[in-house]
């Protein structure tokens, strides 16, 4: 059949091998194109959170400066800003808890049982997240009023568990569907109540799935604003709208504006940081699967 | 000088934050009870024949963007909570923002919400019936004493608006800051062309000219492109003043926005902002245009708040020695007539509270607090005429702003919100925007507005 | 620990015309302890039996006892078994001492240190000792094999389910293995239903015999009788290897006439046959004699196709000289004999080794013959 | 000690804890769907419901009974002068181009990071990678656009100083490109993430078993890996789509939808309905309409690509 | 196709003193359409050594040669290799028939329906031509591995690499299987490693046997080369079943005397046992006789402990009566032999089918006699 690849030919594949270096050298080039372009806003936005407020937007910019920490003090000193920022990281950590309770068994039973109307079901969740927060402010406020859950913590957690709940069972449910059922199996043969197999067999293998959408709740959630502005008034404000208060009716207050900003990134930085490695920790289906 | 935004950028503004109500100035309303604490004695209320404390022991709950207003009777806020028992506790919000809120709050009926800022939305608000008019707290001799208050202190111009702009039979609320637009320019550049301070429009657009071309990183001038009803069209409108226009020749027939004076006015405009402008003048909002002149990037604002000149004189701006502040240009042979913009806080009929709303916005307006606020603590925005011919104040902030900003005041004129003035004002201003942007010639974009406006009221 | 009892039990996959009869009509009686050997070609629905003992999969039709308790509704944890998958799966992210601990923690009350004491032991008598640290994917085929059978064994379960447990393992570790389950059965007395393709495995480890083939059960028996008293050409042709030779005939009187030769059938085989008309003969390659010595009886020539030498024997594929289509039946001989290909040599099928077969059925019709020792080995194990 | 005996013993005498343990075990698909079902019937059915209700009626009232029917009025005002068409138009735009540049340089660097050797720079991407989706819209848009002026503006400066292009201006000129771009650096994260997620549980073996079969590698992408984590790209590419249509926050602070209407998402139409034109018949009118057709869309791309998984 | 050189490739899996040693140090030539069976223990480094070769796994040390070309940094599809994976790796996703197209799709020009057609037909070979449309998950083990191997064969690489391809295959189809693909390496002429834990695969399949153990080479011969001159007492013990007997013991003079039993060495033996101290005697369990008739000579009286019928061998395992420990060996009979367990027996030895076997080296110092044939066999496929 094909002889003719067989020496000459074959020598000719080996070639090829050195397109692999090239696609090395792409990868590396486009990783680093992206890194620069994700970095630079973001540098950007440090850089004039440490920077006195005259200088943040001088041009030719001052790319090397004296940076200073007066912005952050500031904001540190302002027991606003600390109670804020406590309020929305207990509201929005609480709430990923929550939303991964609630949404991630949801989403087992979604991918292993036989649901009636599969699909109807799935489009009515995804339907939760498709009208814009603004259509549905009016009514969550009435709501929220109604249960006396307007400006309370809890009412917060709850806004912020329906904002991600649609997201978590969907992806959820892609995850669970990639694991084969093999695994469970035999975990019940092994004694497992379907419960233990889910919690010991299932859940560890969907790591990187758990994990990347704990990240996206939490981004989510964290970076919420209409809800928070709507339904919140002093108990249960978050530091989205903290943040906004540097922009004033006839200033902007660009260093305090960029350094709350920045102060808002961290711990998203470090929430990634801390789960990066289970990111990663796929399934080492390694050989045993057979299928 | 301190200008008026001064209060804004200074450390004490941290405060300023939305949630600040229950920690900030919950300084404990019944327990600091020595007056000698207090900024203003509280003798200075006395003389009032106001009943201060008939609602002692209640809450009001306040709404408000952040505005150095805020930051300006914040510290004083203990005198009311001494002198009425009444506590106080705030919302503060940017603009927009507050906005969505206090539509929340009244539209509901929630009325969370006491005392609210309130714009140019009042005619919307009280054709919803959701504003408390105040004449009936005004005319109860327990709440308002007139003589001592004196109303004839008020501009004209902040009565008017307080009326709806001449739309309402009553008080829609009390007015508390107002802002006049003025002109700014560079001096050195002045100086450097031997550029005279322009008094007429065409006058502006030769400097502006000249600085364009002569300089290589200055654009001549720069103002407000961004479409909103408080954007371009807040420009705009005085313009068009000038040239003798009015909006609404036969309401709610005729806008007048199609007449050969609107046009022209827009004409001017947008070629102003396109031949001598910034790049992207059409997506630029008041924040652009201010960062631009701070930053040293333009040679003039051809019309903005006057409450600019703050920020523009501060420490942050690398151009605080060399800018100047002087009256808007006005057309050849035409009368000045700068818009004016004032803020007033309401009350609403949902809220719980109007009557301790009503004794706040009294104590809040009063002579005694005003003239504190502005000569003790940096504000610059009055609504009544004397705190501008007050000397401390005066020595405060300068007598270029002084003078320029009570001149203008004395024949500005806001302009008048009707109901669905932001339904069409929003539709004029995105035409506005698209002239300036270049996608339409202003006389289509005119014409395209007046009909917009003609068809919401049809 | 318990018996189980198959009724009618009958398992398809998929719908309507579809459908892929996987287990067909299945009628079985396993008593306490009993070790039972399922075997059957590729396909023929073994596992997909093992797993509906197990409740992974739910029969179509008919009943699964366990015990005296009918258990169609319940799951594999109420069952109580212990299984080893064909495909092993191994929990990936466990080490191995956690995937054979999690049997044990699951179903019983052991404490931590009872555990890991008892995986030690398993592990070390698997061969596996060493390896407890270490991730199923850094194994090798047939070590991870072993951590699957010693998943299983390290429990104490009703029974045991085991699919091919030990495919993947070279020829000595087989035979440690067999005879160490064999050991544990034996001890433990644990019903075991064990799925092979070995033929040792077949013939040595179990009780019985369940031979399968398209889902349907065609022999149930000990392995001597499934050897030496197969029901039907299928069972005689699939068990023993290499398999049974078959030769298709027609009966003219007394003589079959297959093609290449024609076979005189002994009285016995005529009352047998009865007036069957298609008949197959069968005679297994370690029966069939190749002479040397041209002048003693024979019954047809052939001529050699391949020798594979094995060792100490050798198998020789051979060619009735006179056949027409191209059809090779193989014999087993000495593997020092001297054979060459393309030699002819002559073929002699002892008349008390041949089995017939009817043509047309398959079911067999004429037993081989069984002397003393083979009748006794017989009856025993019945 | 059969275990079938040992069930029945334990059927006829539970008590306590381990009855609770059995009902738990027998109705465990329910108790692990019935919290979702409930929150998703209290945010979907109220929420959408009053939408209805006020989209059909003239105002608003507190006593419901007592309002006045309005026929299809709003809807009709939705599209003759609310500008629906237009709105959805341009978001049907953002939609489909940010969702293609978000998907493929989202999968790219997924795929890309993932075959990165050195783990500690693999770990750096990711965070990096990640981080733009969590910079708050209010400070994207507010910084954004400072950065994006023209005059004033570093983007325009390093454009213009360091390249030989010249910078237009973004917001003026190219108001919906800027806006898909942002978009795209502000959420390609979440197309990275998800993506990651799902290639690093692709299994080696499948991997391998391509290289072997002489796949190069944009084959086994496309043949092999993508096939193999279908339901989550799906997922992703749909969830994001979603989003993408009722995107509002960073494109208002940007633009306000403007010039003149040429970024006005319908999300910044029922906005300017709501909260500046005190139209609320007319914001839910469009609202109303605008569910129904995401709900198709929705349904038409599941139809279309369906999400069975690898092992269904 | 390609000759295949490994120069001293060694593979260690993991860093520094926890690294374990997979392939140690393996040289080998492989000719050009050779066919080549690696046997050895489980975790041996067969599959590592064929994933080295595939280019799955960079060897540590070493270097790797298809043809002339030093392949080290080629990828597999640049070495153009079919391989049949231990666990198939087959695309869950894609149906049989995909699962078998696509490395013709990938690495060749064929068209659509040429494609089609090999495919078809190679699946008929295989006996999975009615699965094509069906999804991986819903095919029995067997059936799977079928799959693994058809969508190797269906192509036409440079070197075919199968790990343990037919090791979930029944018998017969086992025997079919062989045949097809040894038929297909004689057609195609390709290079083929194979992997298996087969004695009979092991032992005709290939042209040479590669043993390994340890991820050490212990042996490269042919087949029957492996079987009657084993190098090692490893080699000896692991190819042939039931394995060689051992039995250990020391010189004394002329006489082994190991644990139940003396043995006299022949001259021949003496002389190759020279001063070595500890010697292993080794045997064939078809080698030994089991004597009835108590007259003729023996070498020790056994006692039976197990016996393993198997059709028509059986295999006895026995225990020297003097023996201290409890040690057995095996023996295989006829299966029709009468023998019951604990029955005593008389065992003989025969001095020509006799190994020995260096006691601390393993070393091989004595090899049994070849009769004639067997000579002829070993020179000829040497
Ligand atoms: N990825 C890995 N990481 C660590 N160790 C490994 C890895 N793969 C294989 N090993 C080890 O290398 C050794 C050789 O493995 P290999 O798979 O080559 O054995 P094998 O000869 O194929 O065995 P089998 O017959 O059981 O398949 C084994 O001890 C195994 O544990
Ligand atoms: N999930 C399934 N969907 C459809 N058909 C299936 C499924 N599982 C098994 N089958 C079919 O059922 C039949 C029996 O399969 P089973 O796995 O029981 O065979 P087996 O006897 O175990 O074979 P092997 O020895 O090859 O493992 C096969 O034809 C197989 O294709
Ligand atoms: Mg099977
Ligand atoms: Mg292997």
């Amino acid at each position: 059949m094909a002889t003719a690849d067989t020496e000459p030919g074959s020598s000719q594949r080996f070639e090829k091998g050195t397109r692999e270096t090239l696609v090395t050298v792409a990868r590396h080039a486009v990783l680093l194109t992206w890194s620069f372009l994700v970095l630079f806003p973001l540098y950007w936005l440090a850089s004039m959170s440490l920077k006195p407020s005259g200088q943040a937007n001088s041009l030719p910019p001052d790319w090397i400066f004296l940076p200073t920490v007066y912005n952050y003090l500031q904001l540190v000193q302002s027991s606003d800003f600390v109670t804020a920022f406590a309020n929305s990281l207990l509201m929005v950590g609480a709430s990923v808890v929550l939303v991964l309770l609630i949404g991630v068994p949801a989403a087992y039973v979604l991918s292993r049982y036989d649901i009636p109307k599969e699909r109807d079901v799935l489009v009515w969740i995804l339907s939760s997240r498709m009208l814009p927060p603004i259509a549905v402010v009016l009514p969550f406020f009435i709501i929220f009023q109604e249960f006396n859950l307007f400006d309370s913590k809890i009412g917060m957690v709850l806004m912020y568990v329906s904002i991600n709940l649609s997201l978590v069972v969907w992806v959820m449910k892609a995850f669970f569907d990639g694991i084969p059922e093999t695994l469970e199996e035999a975990a019940r043969v092994d004694g497992a109540t379907r419960f233990q197999g889910f919690l010991k067999i299932i859940l560890p293998a969907a790591k990187p799935g758990i994990f990347s959408v704990a990240i996206i709740s939490f981004i989510f959630a964290w970076i919420e604003l209409l809800f928070g502005l709507v339904l919140t008034s002093f108990n249960a404000v978050p530091v989205t709208l903290f943040v906004y208060s540097f922009i004033g009716s006839r200033s902007i207050e660009w260093s305090m504006l960029a350094a709350a900003s920045t102060a808002m990134i961290i711990p998203v930085a470090i929430f990634l940081i801390a789960v990066n490695k289970y990111l990663a920790a796929g399934l080492s289906f390694g050989v045993v699967i057979k299928e | 000088t301190r200008g008026g935004s001064d209060g804004d950028s200074g450390g004490d503004s941290s405060g300023g934050s939305t949630s600040g109500g229950s920690t900030t100035e919950g300084s404990g309303g019944g327990d600091s009870g020595f007056s000698e604490d207090l900024p203003i004695p509280l003798s200075e209320y006395d003389s009032a024949d106001i009943e201060w404390q008939q609602f002692e022991g209640d809450q009001i709950n306040i709404g408000a963007v952040s505005h150095p207003w805020v930051d300006a009777i914040k510290p004083a806020i203990p005198v009311f909570e001494e002198l009425t028992g009444i506590d106080v506790v705030w919302n503060i919000l940017p603009e927009n923002q507050f906005r969505t809120k206090r539509q929340t709050d009244v539209s509901t009926g929630s009325g969370q919400f006491d005392v609210f800022f309130m714009d140019q939305v009042v005619n919307q608000f009280r054709n919803e019936d959701w504003l408390q008019p105040l004449d009936p707290y005004i005319n109860d001799g327990s709440m308002f004493d007139e003589s001592w208050y004196d109303m004839d202190d008020l501009f004209e111009s902040s009565i008017w608006q307080a009326h709806g702009g001449g739309y309402s039979d009553t008080w829609t609320g009390m007015p508390i800051t107002v802002e006049v637009q003025t002109q700014y320019y560079r001096q050195d550049l002045y100086d450097k062309h031997g550029l005279e301070v322009p008094e007429t429009w065409q006058h502006h657009r030769e400097n502006a000219k000249v600085i364009h071309e002569e300089e290589s990183d200055i654009v001549g001038t720069a103002g407000r492109g961004l479409k909103g009803y408080g954007m371009n069209i807040y420009i705009l409108n005085t313009l068009l003043r000038q040239e003798g226009s009015t909006l609404w020749t036969e309401f709610p027939n005729d806008s007048g926005l199609d007449t050969q004076g609107v046009i022209k006015a827009a004409e001017y405009y947008t070629s102003l902002l396109q031949d001598y402008g910034p790049q992207g003048a059409s997506s630029q909002a008041w924040s652009d245009v201010q960062t631009t002149m701070q930053e040293g990037r333009t040679g003039h604002i051809v019309a903005d708040a006057n409450l600019f000149w703050g920020g523009l004189t501060s420490d942050e701006s690398s151009v605080q020695d060399t800018v100047r502040i002087t009256k808007v240009p006005k057309p050849e042979g035409g009368e000045l007539n700068p818009n004016a913009f004032n803020w007033q806080i309401s009350t609403s009929q949902a809220a719980s509270n109007s009557e301790q709303a009503f004794l706040f916005m009294v104590w809040a307006t009063s002579e005694p607090t005003n003239t504190w606020m502005h000569t003790e603590n940096g504000a610059v925005f009055s609504v009544r005429q004397s705190v501008w011919e007050n000397d401390d104040f005066i020595s405060q902030v300068g007598e270029d702003f002084a003078q320029v900003s009570l001149e203008s005041l004395q024949v500005s004129s806001p302009d008048p919100f009707d109901r669905r003035y932001p339904e069409w004002g929003q539709r004029y201003s995105e035409e506005l925007q698209r002239a300036i942007a270049g996608q339409k010639s202003a006389e289509e974009a005119m014409t395209d507005a007046a009909a917009a406006a003609e068809d919401i009221y049809s | 620990m318990a018996a189980i009892t198959l009724d009618s039990v009958t398992k398809r996959f998929g719908e309507g015309g579809d459908a892929i009869l996987a287990v067909d009509d299945v009628s079985l009686d396993i008593k306490d302890g009993e070790f039972v050997v399922f075997v059957g070609p590729s396909g023929s629905g073994k596992s997909t039996l093992m797993r509906i003992v197990a409740g992974l999969e739910t029969q179509s039709e008919g009943d699964v006892y366990i015990g005296d308790t009918l258990v169609n509704q319940f799951g594999p944890r109420a069952r109580d078994i212990a299984m080893v998958f064909q495909n092993y799966a191994l929990y990936p992210n466990m080490t191995v001492e956690e995937n054979m601990s999690f049997g044990l923690k699951m179903s019983t009350e052991l404490s931590t240190s009872e555990i890991k004491t008892n995986v030690t032991e398993t592990a070390e008598m698997m061969g596996i000792g060493d390896l407890l640290d270490n991730k199923p994917g850094e194994l090798s085929g047939g070590q991870q094999q072993r951590v699957a059978l010693g998943r299983a064994i390290v429990r104490d379960p009703n029974v045991f389910l085991m699919d091919e447990p030990l495919s993947n393992l070279d020829a000595k570790l087989r035979t440690t293995m067999r005879t160490e389950i064999n050991r544990l059965q034996n001890d433990l007395d644990v019903t075991t239903l064990y799925v092979t393709h070995d033929q040792t495995e077949a013939m040595t480890m179990g009780d019985r015999l369940v031979v399968l083939d398209h889902g349907e059960l065609q022999q149930v028996g000990t392995p001597v009788d499934c050897f030496y008293r197969p029901v039907n050409q299928f069972v005689a042709g699939f068990i023993g290897s290499p398999s049974m030779n078959f030769f298709n005939g027609h009966m003219e009187n007394t003589t079959l006439r297959a093609d290449g030769f024609d076979y005189e059938l002994t009285t016995r085989m005529q009352s047998s046959v009865g007036d069957t008309d298609e008949v197959v003969l069968g005679a297994r390659p370690e029966d069939i004699v190749l002479r040397d010595d041209p002048n003693v009886d024979y019954e047809f020539e052939a001529v050699v196709d391949v020798v594979e030498p094995m060792g100490s024997i050798a198998y020789v594929y051979l060619r009735p000289k006179a056949q027409e289509i191209d059809q090779t039946f193989v014999v087993e001989t000495d593997g020092r004999r001297p054979i060459t290909e393309d030699e002819y040599i002559k073929v002699k099928i002892p008349d008390k080794d041949v089995h017939l077969f009817d043509g047309e059925t398959g079911r067999t019709i004429h037993q081989r013959e069984l002397d003393s020792e083979g009748q006794v080995a017989v009856s025993e194990q019945r | 000690m059969s275990t079938p005996t040992k069930t029945q013993t334990e059927t006829t005498n539970r008590q306590g804890l381990a009855r609770v343990r059995d009902l738990w075990n027998d109705y465990l698909p329910y108790w692990m769907i019935t919290p979702m079902v409930v929150v998703m019937v209290m945010i979907t059915f109220f929420p959408g419901a009053y939408d209805l209700y006020l989209s059909l009626i003239e105002e608003p009232t507190v006593n419901i009974l007592a309002s006045e029917f309005a026929g299809l009025e709003h809807y009709e005002t939705a599209i003759t002068r609310g500008g629906a068409i237009n709105s959805f138009a341009i978001t049907v735009t953002v939609v489909v181009s940010a969702l293609l540049l978000e998907s493929v340089i989202g999968f790219f660097l997924a795929a890309f990071v993932t075959g990165v050797e050195s783990s500690r720079l693999k770990s750096f991407y990711r965070v990096l990678f990640i981080l733009p989706m969590a910079v708050a819209p209010v400070s994207l848009a507010t910084i954004g656009r400072i950065m994006l002026n023209s005059e004033i503006g570093v983007i325009p400066y390093v454009i213009n100083t360091l390249t030989p292009l010249t910078a237009p201006s973004f917001l003026s000129d190219l108001p919906l490109l800027t806006v898909i771009l942002l978009d795209t650096w502000n959420w390609t994260p979440f197309m990275f993430i998800i993506f990651y997620a799902g290639l690093s549980s692709v299994p080696d073996t499948l991997v391998e078993a391509s290289r072997v079969d002489g796949a190069p590698l944009w084959r086994r992408y496309v043949h092999v890996i993508i096939p193999y984590i279908k339901p989550v790209v799906f997922v992703a590419v749909l969830i994001r789509m979603i989003d993408l249509f009722r995107t509002f926050g960073v494109v208002y602070g940007l633009t306000q939808g403007g010039p003149g209407t040429a970024t006005q998402l319908v999300s910044i139409n029922i906005y300017e309905q709501m909260f500046i034109n005190n139209a609320p018949g007319v914001a839910a009118a469009i609202a109303v309409v605008y569910l129904v057709f995401v709900i198709a869309i929705a349904n038409i791309v599941i139809a279309k690509v369906g999400f069975e998984g690898v092992w269904d």
